[in-house]
């Protein structure tokens, strides 16, 4: 019942490798971000991607840096495929002057609208409604923007992610809803929230393609995001894909996991998308194993030089409080 | 400027401030619930004319989805337009608090200055018309309270036009209400109203013996009372507050200081209501300086009721506003 | 792609007739309200349902008093339907004290728990997340009891609609989804706010069934509702109904209309469900034009007497305002 | 009933008053998202053990819906239930404020006493750990202003099991906020700790030359100012006012005027805040009996800032409660 592609592009080898670049900068950015928690050095609440990290990658390399996203508390991922620096977002998890948002959102509500990263939100379904504005100014603009509203499973039972896309769909605008499914929302098993097998079902019911993706397969998403973006830059309005994946981390930093059996995520982990896509660059000749690695050591100093810039960095000032509540600074 | 004046009313004013804004600023945008010609431009006619002037892009009607309305209003925000959306009602605020209080408010600050929401959202409400307990409320306290949005309720037609005027050209966002009232009683009208700053009070008629500070449709009540109050030989300083948020401390305070009694009288609820911010503040700043206490007026503890007897009832009428006016002249 | 149903249940002569009671009633009640307004005796807003007559009453045949419905403004043809005695209806749309509300609520906001008719909200799409509540009371309780929401077409692309029906299928819960499509939201044409063609194929995204009814045809709703009425009591979950209809006098009482053509208007009027059913119960023998003309003059006699006794009635004193915010009286 | 304490923090002292009255009250239900065993018993634990002892049909976790969660709410309450919702963190309110305000706190009125909305929200909120802009906001001047619901924000344990054990059996709408550090501090609580009335403030220290009044975690701060300020020489009277709405005048008139001098404190924003109700009324009350004007302390006109410098910032500390309470106690 949900749509079926039958025109699939196919990202070329340096495509690909694009596609892994972003993965394994995720990844290192990821790992890292969890190793400093665990030492004390950041002190905040952490939602890790780790096993989500094709599902933006396929679809940025579709993406220019006008193009925008909005997404949410777990969204760090969506922001690294999208090519944010990793400076200034490292200096905003450790809430330090020269974070993006000189310190003030922290890693829940990242801002750089120059990549392209226009809103982060903490509200379960808010990256949706908004997303349309941007897509409605495209229009108004004359551009071929397209802007990319990232969510979750559990989001897509909420009452903004129907208002959204409704009018998504009556007025026709380029925006691409991408839910990345992980199977839980908090502690909550997809079924147990969710009225339908497949999200992208509900796409019917706003009259736009829905796609269910392996959101592990960085070819899958690729060929359905082309064809979403495809459709979006030439006017003919939204599609909705359902990326299929999974969170190796629960749903915050330090999370129980209690909500799962073990088989089952040990089942969900042997999928892991990263050395899978590895090995599949290197069978079929993509890439080699040293040319990965090296990518991988690139990725790995770009994200201990951010870390070493965030440290370095100065915690902002008490005025910042009298400063971008509106454009004019409130008096002391 | 000429200072020409004709009759117009509120809904005239408020409509000629938007075509001016739209004809001199094409980022200016007009979006909500069957405001464009095709439905009538508005269900009260505050829009008619605009889609049909400046087209089904910039003039946009809605589903009815108010967080899909305020989403895209943030949206295009950001993305450098100045959208003025329509909540039909302020009871309807209830269903976009997320976006207007999470996101609209908030952006700027949390993006570390990045993010500009520059939108004005219109909504209508007021008791007297028999609508009862979901259609008629006024939950301006709730915006004052909320930081990074402006509170607008105009009384006349020329301070509607003149605050739409900038308050379209405002960098942050800002909620304007329309009462009732102040929509269909034609006043004497600057013809070339220009625009109004935000945040200045206007002293309507000076006085003496005590100052009465109101707004919105309330301000034809005390006007009222006013009168009947000179007849008694009380001379009432009356001030139309126009911006609740930021408030105009000076003028309240010079005023309040100078006849050395302050009332202050709205419709919305006493309780926790915005005239406690006044009181408080003035009550601190003139501590010692005052003749009486700060007297409020302001909605019973209840919801709007019904019978036309009960609502009589649930307003504020003059002869409250009076009784109290010599309550507190009498004293000091 | 919307279901089709297999086993369609037929009502009998009696059933019949009992449905055509109900929806002369409603239709007698309907112009008699209109007269009153247009004379001046009641001042409320008014949302006749005149055309949709036939949805609630061929839905109430099949419901016990113990049976329950949330409804919305445009919603009195639904009580009446339900059978609440017309008395206390007329009390409250007057405004006075012995209205089932206390004249606190008013024509947009009846309630009359002894027929079932729970809760009437003016805020649109608020129907239907309450009604989950009932039906999880129902299930609670062990009884077979079921719980209709009834809304318009326009409130499905609210966020409450996808909420509600969401929740009512993860959880099972014995209610079902009444949409009176009548083609217009306000002024808004079905299509200008509704991105799919059929509003029953949103039932696909919830996992329910979903079926798109002919509203003016008696036995369609019956069958319809019967099906989905055998489900919600058997314990397998919720359906949606979409009932297709038109509304005869525009949103409010004293709408322009200027958003359809005439020939529109005329075409749907001519399908008006009561002249239509009239003939068919005479034609198939269920009953004589004698026999339908008594049953309009009962019904006709009864709401002359509810108009009387409520003009009779006392309006509420003032003190109502201090009685009923919470259990205990608040002190004056 | 024993006098024995026992050492138990919030947290144990909520999950007591539930299990409690669940156990005494079959009508009594929880509901809300992850807050089952299954989901491990809500997202901090408040809820562990409840379904486990009480059933899934009683102890219901949700979908991501709050306007789902307070509609089936609202209608179980009005059907004879009693829930307890969890809106899990207090900025999420934003997004069920129709179904609060438009719904369970008007119901009763709306519908002249036949409607019964005796139903609990818990929700949690608070800043201090870095959970930035829209996690962290108290909003309760909101639903202070709102008529209709009951407003608790307890302290200790021993009021969070008094007063829920209370709530929960309130004939009204009751929404209690878990401040977060009130959750986690062990104190000494009663063993058999029975109901504490709503609407009651505690005077937790007597003193003679300022009172001090605050509420839910800011009590702990409060509590080491007062110290600091003893050490001083100036002897606070302090004041747990507990509930917010309707809030305890006498006990609050008593003091300020037994003291002279009042300081209000809160973490909610200053600006439109509780605090000014509570100064504006006793300014009023006591006029010219108060030797210096009625402080407040309370959140700058900013949103939640990230980085923790900021937040420190952000929060009304010790000193700023020092050096108020001594500027205020050095006057009259
Ligand atoms: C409106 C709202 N309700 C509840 C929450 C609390 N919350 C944060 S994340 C989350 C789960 C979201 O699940 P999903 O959408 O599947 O995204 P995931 O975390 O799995 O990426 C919840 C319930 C919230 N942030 N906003
Ligand atoms: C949340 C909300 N937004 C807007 C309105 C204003 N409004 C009242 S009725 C209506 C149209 C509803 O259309 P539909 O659902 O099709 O019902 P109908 O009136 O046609 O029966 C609108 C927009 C409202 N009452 N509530
Ligand atoms: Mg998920
Ligand atoms: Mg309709």
């Amino acid at each position: 019942m949900t749509d079926t592609l039958t025109n699939r592009a196919v990202p070329d080898a340096a495509t690909q490798l694009d596609i892994y670049r972003r993965m394994i900068r995720i990844e290192r950015n990821d790992d890292a971000t969890r190793t400093q928690i665990r030492r004390g050095r950041i002190t905040a609440p952490y939602y890790s991607a780790r096993g989500q990290e094709c599902i933006p990658s396929a679809i940025s390399v579709l993406l220019n840096d006008d193009d925008k996203i909005c997404t949410i508390y777990r969204g760090i991922h969506d922001m690294v495929a999208k090519d944010m620096p990793l400076r200034p977002l490292w200096a905003e998890i450790c809430g330090r002057v020269d974070g993006t948002c000189k310190g003030k959102g922290g890693p829940m509500h990242l801002t750089h609208p120059e990549t392209g990263v226009m809103v982060t939100t903490g509200i379960v379904g808010s990256s949706m409604p908004i997303a349309n504005g941007f897509a409605w100014a495209a229009l108004l603009d004359g551009t071929k923007q397209v802007t990319v509203a990232y969510f979750g499973d559990g989001a897509s039972n909420i009452g903004a992610f129907h208002e959204a896309l409704n009018l998504a769909s009556v007025w026709k605008l380029p925006v691409i809803f991408v839910c990345q499914n992980n199977g839980f929302a908090e502690h909550t098993r997809y079924e147990n929230g969710t009225s339908v097998d497949q999200i992208s079902k509900r796409a019917i019911g706003y009259g736009m393609p829905g796609y269910t993706v392996d959101g592990n397969d960085p070819l899958d998403v690729y060929a359905h995001a082309h064809a979403a973006i495809e459709r979006a830059r030439s006017g003919e309005g939204p599609t909705l894909l359902e990326c299929k994946t999974f969170r190796f981390m629960g749903h915050v930093f330090g999370d129980a996991d209690g909500y799962m059996t073990k088989e089952e995520k040990a089942e969900a982990m042997a999928d892991d998308p990263l050395p899978k896509f590895r090995q599949k660059l290197i069978d079929s000749g993509v890439a080699t194993a040293d040319q990965i690695d090296e990518m991988t050591a690139k990725a790995e100093a770009e994200v201990n030089d951010a870390i070493e810039f965030a440290m370095s960095c100065e915690y902002p000032s008490d005025d910042e409080l009298r400063r971008d509540v509106f454009a004019e600074e409130i008096p002391a | 400027m000429s200072t020409e004046t004709v009759k117009m009313n509120g809904l005239q004013a408020i409509n000629a401030a938007l075509m001016e804004a739209m004809e001199a600023d094409p980022k200016v945008l007009v979006l909500g619930e069957d405001i464009a010609d095709r439905e009538g431009g508005g269900v009260v006619g505050v829009t008619r004319g605009l889609s049909t002037k400046f087209g089904d892009m910039r003039v946009r009607s809605t589903p009815i989805a108010e967080q899909a309305i305020m989403g895209a209003a943030i949206g295009a925000a950001m993305a450098g337009y100045k959208p003025v959306a329509e909540i039909m009602l302020m009871n309807f605020t209830t269903v976009a608090m997320d976006m207007i209080v999470n996101h609209a408010a908030k952006l700027r600050f949390m993006s570390g200055g990045q993010s500009q929401v520059p939108l004005v959202i219109r909504t209508l409400t007021g008791a007297g018309n028999q609508t009862a307990g979901q259609h008629a409320d006024f939950y301006e306290a709730w915006f004052c309270h909320t930081a990074g949005i402006k509170v607008v309720i105009p009384w006349t037609p020329a301070d509607f036009k003149g605050l739409y005027l900038s308050a379209i050209q405002d960098p942050d966002p800002v909620i304007i209400v329309e009462s009732g009232k102040t929509l269909f009683v034609p006043m004497d009208t600057p013809v070339n109203q220009g625009p109004i700053p935000l945040g200045k009070a206007n002293v309507v008629a000076p006085g003496t013996d005590i100052t009465i500070l109101s707004y919105g449709q309330m301000m034809f009540t005390v006007m009222e009372a006013v009168g009947q109050l000179a007849e008694a030989g009380i001379s009432a300083e009356v001030i139309d507050l126009r911006t609740i948020s930021p408030w105009d401390k000076e003028t309240v305070l010079a005023s309040a200081e100078k006849t050395g009694r302050l009332l202050v009288v709205h419709e919305a609820g006493k309780n926790f209501g915005p005239g406690a911010e006044i009181a408080a503040t003035v009550q601190e700043t003139l501590f010692g300086k005052l003749k009486a206490p700060v007297g409020r007026l302001g909605a019973p503890y209840c919801s709007v009721p019904f019978a036309k007897k009960l609502e009589d009832a649930f307003l504020v009428q003059p002869p409250a506003i009076i009784a109290e006016a010599k309550r507190l002249a009498a004293m000091g």
